[in-house]
């Protein structure tokens, strides 16, 4: 890992801020859930994190932390992605079926 | 292999790249398919570098706890019924925070608590957010699964109980900023962060649940976020801000499509044990829903058929030219729009033909009551605007009721009926509309005029 | 077997070729008389053509149970009814007291179209209301017809003309509809009403509610109630003032069973302005214009005051066509099925009958 | 001086108080005849309170420079006429060739409003369409009354009435203004016309332009030349299968100088519904339609034929309104500062004289 | 003094985020201003901490410098004219331009042309861009103030020549790349850009001059930020580049605005010398200038009076409802609206009446000609819809003219004339309008109700 | 000066142009010239450059580019503040006086 400066940090995340805000200044209300389950998939990038903390880990408990953290980051990413897919189906052009 | 951190921060940077499209996409009707799966592909990109580190060991436990973790996704993905999908968002949230407190956990565990001030605040940042999200989604997750009464759950000095457990928190994480390293600290602060979680999400009712949830959403983003302080991961970092900048917007914006504050939302159950969150709640346990006009205007622009129903209320805001314009920007969509005139809608015989002809509507688009009747199981959205007793099912059903016998529009029938109107006072003959209760029913308060303007440029932008 | 009578003097009928197959449809034998239809544009062929039978007068009452008529009968006429029949008409129950008197005696079971309660269910029975409508939008072309101004407002090279200024008193369902249609063609439309309810009304058509600072009651039938003489005479002096501005005056007020409320009187004529044009459609019960001469159409000081009475009778096409939806309608609700089984307990039935009821008297006024 | 004279069963007269007044300011002295604007609604108080000298029958002609007047004068009238004297009004130049003849013996130099030429400068002078558009007005009102069907749909309890449908034949002024007063009724319009440009004109009045599959030629002056006789076939036979489907026909076909070309053979009128109501604005050149009375209304098979000729004089005042700030114009143009200084080089000035020019017949048709 | 690199880090963090919400404010009518002095209020910042930065010396230089530099500034922005706003903003970019490249020049002398991969790269991009910026803004300086004729100016062979220059002045940068550290090479470099960029800018028109300075104001961003690398200076790379990419956008929208595409406007001049560049060009040399409905929606909004002349096209484009509801729209604003009906507007008498009324537009805001026509040296805007007979001057002025003579609505006499129509087409007169020519009018082509439905959308988004 | 990695610096990059495209995207045209004009001035933050050139200058030459550098970029930000200024003026709501 790259040491970096707590100072370029803060600014990436202040852009981060920035443009997680501009970027979905103007949703419309149907797509709220949508893209909160959306957003939802994107933060099981922690997953990264997992695959770190557990690849390099020697000891047990770190193991052991790891590999939970691994189950609970990968049901994140995955289950994320296949919710938000089932919900933005239907936003396919005029539905044939409704239920 | 990969070595060269050049490389892996390139790909990081393209993971990046990622997920903001994904976010753009996201924001669009037209995209949002698109970008759930460009973001898809920056997470592969993600977790391929990620794996590909210099270093990285025991697989076998990371392929395991991935497998056993995607599994567990998928099926509970796929399987849920749409209608469940809120709960499936809560509990994939909450699994995202349980795993960031347990990534910081780990990492303290490995420096043996000797961590640097940047990185001690963000581990402790990032075990306290991401276990208060842990908790506090699965509580939400357990009362819309119905787990737990979805009614708020209250108790007499709950204030002050909360706030003391996260002062408790909070302590404790001061006390390891400032230098204790005692790994149980840790334990504690997580164990009582939740308990907070719980304590937290337990009073607020199941109609509010989407906001807190998508609070929640914003929370694990944050923990991503301090994670990625711990680990020096700029992807981290940027990733998990976009979710909590952009979360924390779309709860603001969820919050005031409800009509709502957030406070209000997060807090009202105090104090008003006996009323309850969430709507206007009438004595059978129906609430009038009511909506917002982007929320309609996307109903509108994706349905097939619509069908306006018009009534004295129409007249009222003198909102016909409005109402025409609408209804042609909805058929230049390709939406099929027709007007049911009801024999007595408004306050004279040929009211709404007299309004509509003004505003050019043309003829063949009128159709009688007995004519349009038929066609209400098949519209997908009903748009009631200013009309009332003529939509009234009590006409129907209802021999008590002074209109009971007179034929009416049935509005009900179709898939979605939106009524138009100031509030939620009866109409000429006076009496309560069951119609405003019924659940494919949902109110877009205001004068008509303000309500159509309002949806036109909503349609506009969606 | 109902047949159907037309009355003389009047250009409407009761049937039309459409309502009477919608009857024998529902079980009903229908007779018309011969030539019934034709001054409303309904020929006998057309009856023929929908599987009417047609009769002379002569038999045509034979064997009858039920007579659908426009307007009230003649003595005579009563006369030939045979007993117990239903009869349906306009029969003026609140101010025909002798009328009604003959017909009780008679033993017919007379419903007055006038009687049918204001409730929503017998809205599609309502003929008060579909003539009244009808008489709304004619008014409006007498008015026009008559005016040497032009309605609508237009910008020529040749000069402004100005849009004509049109008054409506009374907009219960013919004010409404006059206001609606006058509006249509262009001219600047104020109403007034005594009732609170109105101004609202008024303005979801787009017209101005001029406040004569008069406010009258609602009767739980949706009608006005009388107004006390002081109001009356604030009424007048209010309107006096304001009438000279006005090209066109459509007055439509009413109070049933009362005369019609005197709203303008002759000094208000006098100072209009010449060519101006006063449409009395309360000319029936004695007109809101003091100069009204029902059935007439008379001139003064420049002024025209079109009196006519019965102003549906004109477009008796569509007049017929609605008021032959009501008779059925009722038709329906008494005799489901083609049977009459008339129920006095149901609001409608007890309200409509005028005569002829099992408890004497009970639909009377 | 410049006194003016009414015409004789004409309502209509050709100077308001208003426009004499505004002539007054512009250097002219006016004389009006006692009563001339009585029957359109300008008593002779009027003129006197806008300072206009009145005078008797008898003594208004003395010392005239020029009469202005709606119709043209009757042979006794010219022969009254001084010597010299400018003459305005409609003249029926291109049709009443003795009455000009008269006029050019009796040296009087006429000006006929018909034949101020169509050109941009002098559309304030077009008499021709002012008076076409309250005829076009008035047309409808003529239908609207006589029709038994309401124009407008109407959708109420007792019945869904169907909107009448108006078909315009002939959408120049009058046509285009029938067409807008029949929409803004609420009736469903077609239109059609022999000239290329005018269905996108009709469309921009909301109405629809019936393809009979017949085009014809504008002339310069923006009006139709006629058709050839199979043209003239073609458009009776695709006529006659559409017009049973129409209400309400209204005819404006017109080709200067020619007989009103024949649209509706008495054939078609048999076809159509009894209740149907023709208006033929082109009655006074023989009318559209071959049954056409001018100057009656009749009935045949059912279908009213209104012939009526002048209809612009119905609504005599707006419609003298809008005549005399045409001549006004006129005389304005003619006699700048109030002194008459003919011009014949000037196009409108030429054009305008049919009788009296210097280069004898230059204004001739 | 300070010394602690994170303060530094800090204070320019706020820096850029003023810079960020100075655009954020800078897009919106209502902020624009507030934009500025925020990103005054960063610009402070910046350069107070730049100043106090450990080992700064020179002051004498430094205060000398900026002073001068100020002064210059201060000066030419106050005393110019309005009008000539366009060269200022050129001036004072490729002042920037030419500063960036000096920076990058005296970075390389300083390190001895002994530079990094990553900063001789940087170094190069800034003399480059840097130069090229400066020299083309400064022709377009000349161009707009007339030093320069504003025609293209063009010869034979210029294509050839300019590429040329381009690839000779790569070729060095890619030798200073690859280790060559003479310094002359870098300063050949930066003549050879001077001089691409005088070729690169002379060619094109002076209607087209805004979108080639907002192209290189763009430029000098990059050339910024490409110091910012030279630098190691974050906030230069952010700052350089929000200015570079929004400076790409605003190029592009620019462009687009004009319905020119930015190759066009960049390379139009080549190959039609004799035609020239920029609108539509009539014989004596005034262009037809058409106009795009979000600027015509500002102009709108920010009027005091507007006045619609509606003509027979309104009538074809059947837009009476529209536009009733964009006079209503404007007059919630608070814009005074009135509709001026010419007496012979339309095909037919009453033609425009018969219209609004369908429309319901208050009879007292139609006003008669001869009432109108003293108010239009008072109008803002004077927007004329479909008309064109009714409003051409010729009838006032060319006595030749079929229309000489007939009195017409004065809208010449407004502030500013917004025609909508389709094309240049002549009315029923079948004359030319010079109307369209004048230097107030503005050309909103397209089909009336088209033009008028995205004008309301543009009104309600300022 | 902190020693920056450039692939951090590259994502700061990134951050920012996808900033300064979202935060404009929807820009009146009317605005177009001022906010020109306003990004002109902003860029003018290169005089951050030219103050750390010519401050530790050393050398003539150095100091004289500096100088040169300092100058310009000074003008940079001085004039294209005050400029956009007076073009914003424009947007106080419906101006008195207008030529
Ligand atoms: N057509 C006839 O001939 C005739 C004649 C007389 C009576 N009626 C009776 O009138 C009724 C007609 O039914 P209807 O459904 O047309 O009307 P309705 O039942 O009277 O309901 C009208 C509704 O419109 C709403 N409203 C009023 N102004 C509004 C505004 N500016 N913006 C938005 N909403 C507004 C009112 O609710 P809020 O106050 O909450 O906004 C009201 O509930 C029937 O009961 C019929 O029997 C008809
Ligand atoms: N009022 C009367 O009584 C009467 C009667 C007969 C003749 N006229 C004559 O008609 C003329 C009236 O003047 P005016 O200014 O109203 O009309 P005009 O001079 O005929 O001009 C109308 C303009 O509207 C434009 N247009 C047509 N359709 C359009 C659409 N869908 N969207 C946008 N623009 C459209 C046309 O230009 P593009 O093709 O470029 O779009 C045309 O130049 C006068 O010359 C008058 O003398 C009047
Ligand atoms: N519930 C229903 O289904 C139903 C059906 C039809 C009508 N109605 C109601 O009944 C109302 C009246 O109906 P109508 O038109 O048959 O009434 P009407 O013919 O009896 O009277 C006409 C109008 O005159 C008005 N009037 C009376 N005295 C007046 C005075 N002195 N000055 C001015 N106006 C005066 C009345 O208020 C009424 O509006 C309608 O407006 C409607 O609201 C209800
Ligand atoms: N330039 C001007 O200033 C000016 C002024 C007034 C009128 N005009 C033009 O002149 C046109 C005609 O004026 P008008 O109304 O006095 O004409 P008109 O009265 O002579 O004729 C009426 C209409 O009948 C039509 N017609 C003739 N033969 C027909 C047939 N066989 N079938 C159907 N229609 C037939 C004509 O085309 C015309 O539109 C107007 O529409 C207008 O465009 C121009």
């Amino acid at each position: 890992m790259t040491d970096i400066s707590l100072v370029v940090e803060l600014t990436v995340l202040v852009l981060a801020i920035f443009l997680g805000f501009e970027v979905i200044a103007k949703v419309p209300t149907m797509l709220h859930t949508p893209l909160m389950s959306g957003t939802n998939f994107i933060h099981g990038i922690v997953v990264v994190g997992a695959i770190i903390v557990l690849g390099f880990a020697d000891d047990g408990f770190t193991k052991a932390v790891g590999v939970v953290a691994m189950v609970l980051a990968s049901a994140n990413v995955v289950g994320g992605w296949f919710v938000t897919d089932r919900m933005l189906e239907m936003f396919k052009r005029r539905p044939e079926g409704r239920e | 292999m990969i070595s060269d951190p050049d490389v892996v921060g390139l790909l990081y940077l393209v993971a990046i790249v990622c997920f903001i499209f994904a976010l753009r996409f996201l924001s669009s009707p037209k995209h949002a398919r698109k970008g759930n799966w460009v973001g898809g592909a920056g997470m592969v990109i993600a977790i391929a570098t990620t794996l590909a580190l210099d270093g990285i060991g025991n697989w076998a436990l990371i392929i395991a706890g991935g497998v056993i973790g995607s599994v567990i996704g998928i099926i509970g993905a796929r399987t849920v019924k749409m209608t469940a999908m809120p709960q499936m968002v809560a509990l994939f949230n909450g699994v995202g925070g349980g795993a960031a407190a347990l990534v910081a956990l780990a990492e303290f565990h490995v420096a043996g608590g000797d961590l640097g001030g940047e990185e001690i605040v963000s581990t402790v940042l990032s075990a306290l957010i991401g276990s208060v999200s842990f908790a506090g989604s699965m509580v939400a997750f357990a009362k819309l699964q119905e787990w737990l009464s979805g009614r708020p759950i209250v108790f007499t000095g709950q204030n002050v109980f909360n706030v003391g457990i996260l002062l408790g928190a909070v302590a404790l994480g001061v006390a390891l900023v400032a230098g204790v390293d005692e790994q149980w600290v840790l334990i504690a602060l997580i164990a009582l962060a939740l308990l907070f979680g719980v304590l937290f999400v337990l009073p607020i009712g199941g109609a509010d649940m989407p906001v807190v949830i998508s609070l929640l959403n914003a929370f694990t983003g944050l923990a991503a976020s301090a994670t990625g302080f711990v680990l020096d991961s700029l992807m981290l970092i940027v990733a998990g801000m976009l979710v909590g900048a952009s979360g924390m917007l779309l709860t603001l914006l969820m919050a005031r499509a409800m009509n709502r504050s957030i406070a209000n939302v997060l807090f009202g159950a105090f104090g008003q044990v006996q009323t309850g969150a969430g709507g206007t709640r009438v004595d059978d346990g129906r609430t009038v829903r009511a909506t917002s006009p982007e929320d309609v205007a996307v109903q509108l622009s994706f349905a097939r058929k619509v069908v306006v129903v018009p009534g004295y209320g129409l007249a009222v805001a003198q909102a016909q030219h409005d109402v025409r314009q609408l209804a042609e920007l909805l058929e230049e969509k390709g939406v099929d729009v027709a007007y049911a005139i009801h024999p007595v809608a408004g306050r004279m015989p040929g009211h709404m033909n007299v309004l509509l002809a003004e505003a050019n509507v043309p003829y063949d688009q009128l159709k009688e009551m007995d004519e349009i009747n038929p066609d209400f199981p098949q519209t997908d959205v009903a748009l009631v605007i200013g009309a009332n007793d003529v939509v009234n099912p009590a006409a129907r059903s209802d021999p008590a009721s002074p209109i009971y016998g007179m034929p009416i529009l049935d509005v009900d029938k179709a898939a979605s009926v939106i009524v138009m109107k100031r509030s939620m006072a009866p109409g000429f003959a006076g009496i309560d509309n069951e119609l405003f209760l019924e659940p494919q029913t949902t109110m877009l308060f205001g004068n008509a005029k303000d309500s159509i303007v309002k949806l036109i440029a909503a349609v506009k932008a969606s | 077997m109902r047949p159907r009578e037309s009355a003389p003097g009047e250009h409407r009928v009761a049937l039309t070729p459409e309502a009477a197959a919608k009857l024998r449809a529902s079980g009903f034998d229908v007779v018309v008389e011969r030539g019934a239809g034709v001054l409303a544009g309904f020929p006998d062929e057309q009856y023929a053509e929908s599987g009417v039978a047609l009769a002379d007068q002569a038999s045509l009452l034979e064997g009858a149970e039920a007579v659908v008529r426009v307007a009230k009968p003649s003595a005579e006429e009563v006369g030939a009814l045979p007993a117990g029949v239903v009869l349906i008409g306009f029969l003026e129950p609140l101010t025909d007291t002798d009328g009604i008197a003959r017909l009780r005696e008679h033993g017919v079971v007379a419903f007055a179209m006038e009687s049918i309660p204001r409730i929503t269910r017998a809205q599609s029975m309502d003929a008060l209301s579909s003539q009244a409508t009808i008489a709304g939008y004619k008014a409006v072309l007498l008015a026009a017809d008559r005016s040497p101004k032009l309605f609508p407002m237009l910008m020529t090279a040749a000069g402004t003309v100005a849009p004509a200024r049109v008054l409506v008193l009374g907009a219960g369902v013919a004010g409404l509809q006059a206001i609606a249609t006058a509006r249509r063609l262009g001219a600047v439309v104020s109403a007034f009403d005594v009732r609170p309810a109105v101004a609202e009304q008024v303005q979801s058509l787009g017209a101005t509610f001029l406040d004569l600072g008069v406010r009258g009651e609602e009767t739980e039938g949706g009608y006005a109630r009388e107004l006390t003489s002081e109001q009356q005479a604030e009424q007048q002096r209010a309107l006096e003032e304001r009438l000279p501005t006005f090209d066109v005056v459509i007055t439509t007020a009413a109070v049933p069973g009362r005369p019609a409320p005197k709203l303008i009187p002759a000094a208000s004529v006098d100072a209009m302005r010449p060519g101006s044009v006063v449409v009395d459609l309360a000319a029936e019960t004695g007109g809101n214009c003091e100069l009204t001469e029902p059935g007439r159409e008379i001139a003064h000081a420049g002024v025209t005051i079109v009196g006519l009475t019965n102003v549906a009778a004109l477009m008796a096409s569509d007049a017929s066509r609605l008021y032959a939806r009501n008779v059925v309608t009722l038709l329906e609700h008494l005799a489901p099925e083609g049977t009459l089984a008339l129920d006095f307990e149901d609001e409608i039935t007890a309200g409509a009958c005028v005569a002829g009821a099992p408890t004497a008297g009970k639909g009377e006024a």
